[in-house]
């Protein structure tokens, strides 16, 4: 793989990652070793900032990723003014409800209990900081398991999760006792 | 007529990989394609025997026949034995389905899911290549802090009705364990016409008389989707007229 | 604002935007008109593939999103934070198939087409947010229509309902020629 090449694959893999991406990620999709990444990286960044762009790369919590430029963020400020739909769908605050409950909680869990499937409402709330990953699970496959985030309590306005409403326990820990998906 | 291959081998079934077909027409357009015969003129005695076949051996295997399969065998069979009666000779040209002919509605049917499916390989397709283009997902940028205010279900939350549904099962459950009510299959679909069937008649409903007649966890939790679905769907409308007051649920005007 | 300073806000909010900024959109915000904005997006589109970089500009569902470009597709699929929904079952594509054609349709419209029950496939169309209610059919028991979303676009890489193919005697939106409302 060329210079180029890496640099661009680089970019497209830290833009379309949904959190930081470390340098260890980053050496292991490429292949390449840490201090070649980490010249790739400058080298990426330097680019951003010398050209006129509107967005440059940052480093945060131990990884990297996209942010727009400072200098246009009443820009910003304007797109948000601009209505367009983006509340969350009943089904991605379900599927967040389950896991606010019962944290951390698998995907296959969750399916369980909302009896469909779930990648996309996990994607909506992962993308939105909803939700992140909160480890994995022992056990075979060593599924990932996630958990509300700052932001979640920020949204519903909770100062933390033991204000969220008691729940009868077996409510969310049920197994769905009906089979909702006969196709 | 042209005979179709008769293939025996129980190997056949193996490749035809079980449960594999989306649904009856599914299966049956795979027979008329495997045996390359005319979807104009369909042996329908063969074509019968391999589908009913096909049936007995996903029993074999206790794979479950769907209700849909079922249907579509005594469809068949009543084509067939319809075929079996005389009619009175009409000299038509053999390869071409004849006015009356009892397979010209399947024949329809099997035409119209052909398009379907052609359309579905092309969606397929698309979603393949569309794949491979991955769009942001990630990133600190100030519009996504929009959707910093709570969203509500009507002007209820959804932290409302899960509070105020755990509320009414702690009412409920003493009544519903003493109960050996045998247990009976609800379709959420079923439950969701029967609350908007009550909410024809009255205009509203408190959250607590639509569970009152249930009397089974099944019936409270599978009415509890039911309503979720409903609001999801923007057809009900769930109020509370006072903080901790009663729940009510209305019909979605607009 | 200066010609490259307006490029870098065009980046900047089509970037931060989570779904498809239009021209429309775009000229609010940056106070310039469609033609301008147009040739702006243009400019900016082809430095984008001109360059060997790793994200593109791609016109998609009525506006412009940033995306990886399709090459590096193997390097992305590596990377475990990027959160990305199942490929769609093939029930659930016949089922979005008869929907995208004859929208508005009826749950029972569809089953007739279909030959089976759909209630899982709708589910999850819905979940996925493919499909969304369309209103309610006038007849007995008003059932529910369904009709596609603008999500439904972006997920099959559309710009809109007419790029779908033409088939024999199907026509977009055309109203079902028989009742096929038997239940």
């Amino acid at each position: 793989m060329n210079w180029s090449k890496a640099k661009a694959v680089l970019e497209a893999v830290i833009f379309a990652s949904s959190e930081p991406v470390t340098v260890k990620e980053l050496s292991i999709i490429l292949a390449l070793n840490y201090e070649t990444v980490e010249r790739l990286l400058a080298e990426l960044k330097e680019e951003y900032l010398d050209q006129q762009r509107g967005i440059q790369i940052k480093e945060v919590a131990g990884g990297f990723q996209f942010v727009t430029k400072p200098e246009y963020a009443d820009y910003l400020e304007k797109l948000k003014k601009v209505p367009r739909p983006s509340p969350l769908s009943q089904a991605a605050l379900e599927t967040l409800a389950i896991i606010a409950y019962r944290q951390p909680i698998t995907r296959a869990e969750i399916e369980t209990i909302r009896g469909v499937r779930v990648d996309s409402s996990l994607a909506t709330l992962l993308e939105r900081g909803l939700i992140e990953e909160a480890g994995r699970k022992d056990g075979p496959g060593r599924p990932i398991l996630y958990g509300t985030t700052k932001k979640f309590l920020k949204y519903f306005g909770l100062k933390s999760l033991d204000e969220l409403p008691i729940v009868d326990d077996w409510v969310l820990n049920q197994q769905l006792p009906i089979d909702l998906t006969a196709d | 007529m042209r005979k179709i291959k008769r293939r025996t081998d129980k190997q056949t079934s193996y490749q035809v990989k079980l449960a594999v077909f989306t649904g009856p027409l599914d299966l049956l357009l795979h027979l008329i394609e495997r045996a390359e015969i005319d979807i104009y003129n369909i042996p329908i005695v063969e074509i019968t025997d391999q589908f009913l076949a096909y049936l007995q051996t996903m029993e074999f295997f206790d794979l479950h026949v769907a209700a849909d399969f079922l249907l579509m065998a005594a469809t068949l069979m009543q084509i067939k034995a319809r075929m079996l009666l005389p009619r009175p000779v009409v000299e038509t040209d053999a390869e071409t389905v004849e006015e009356d002919d009892p397979r010209l509605e399947l024949v329809e049917r099997l035409l119209e899911y052909k398009k379907v499916k052609e359309v579905a390989s092309r969606l397929q397709e698309w979603e393949t290549e569309a794949r491979r283009f991955f769009p942001r997902t990630g990133g600190y940028f100030p519009d996504q802090e929009t959707a910093a205010t709570a969203e509500t279900a009507g002007q209820v939350t959804l932290w409302d009705l899960v509070q105020a549904f755990s509320a009414l099962l702690e009412s409920l459950l003493p009544r519903l364990e003493l109960e050996g009510i045998p247990e009976e299959e609800y379709s959420i679909q079923g439950l969701m016409e029967k609350i908007m069937n009550g909410l024809a008649r009255e205009s509203r409903v408190s959250f607590r008389t639509l569970f009152s007649g249930l009397t089974s966890r099944k019936a409270v939790v599978a009415s509890f989707l039911a309503l979720l679905e409903l609001i999801r769907m923007r057809k009900v409308l769930v109020q509370q007229e006072m903080t901790f007051g009663e729940i009510v649920i209305a019909r979605w005007e607009g």
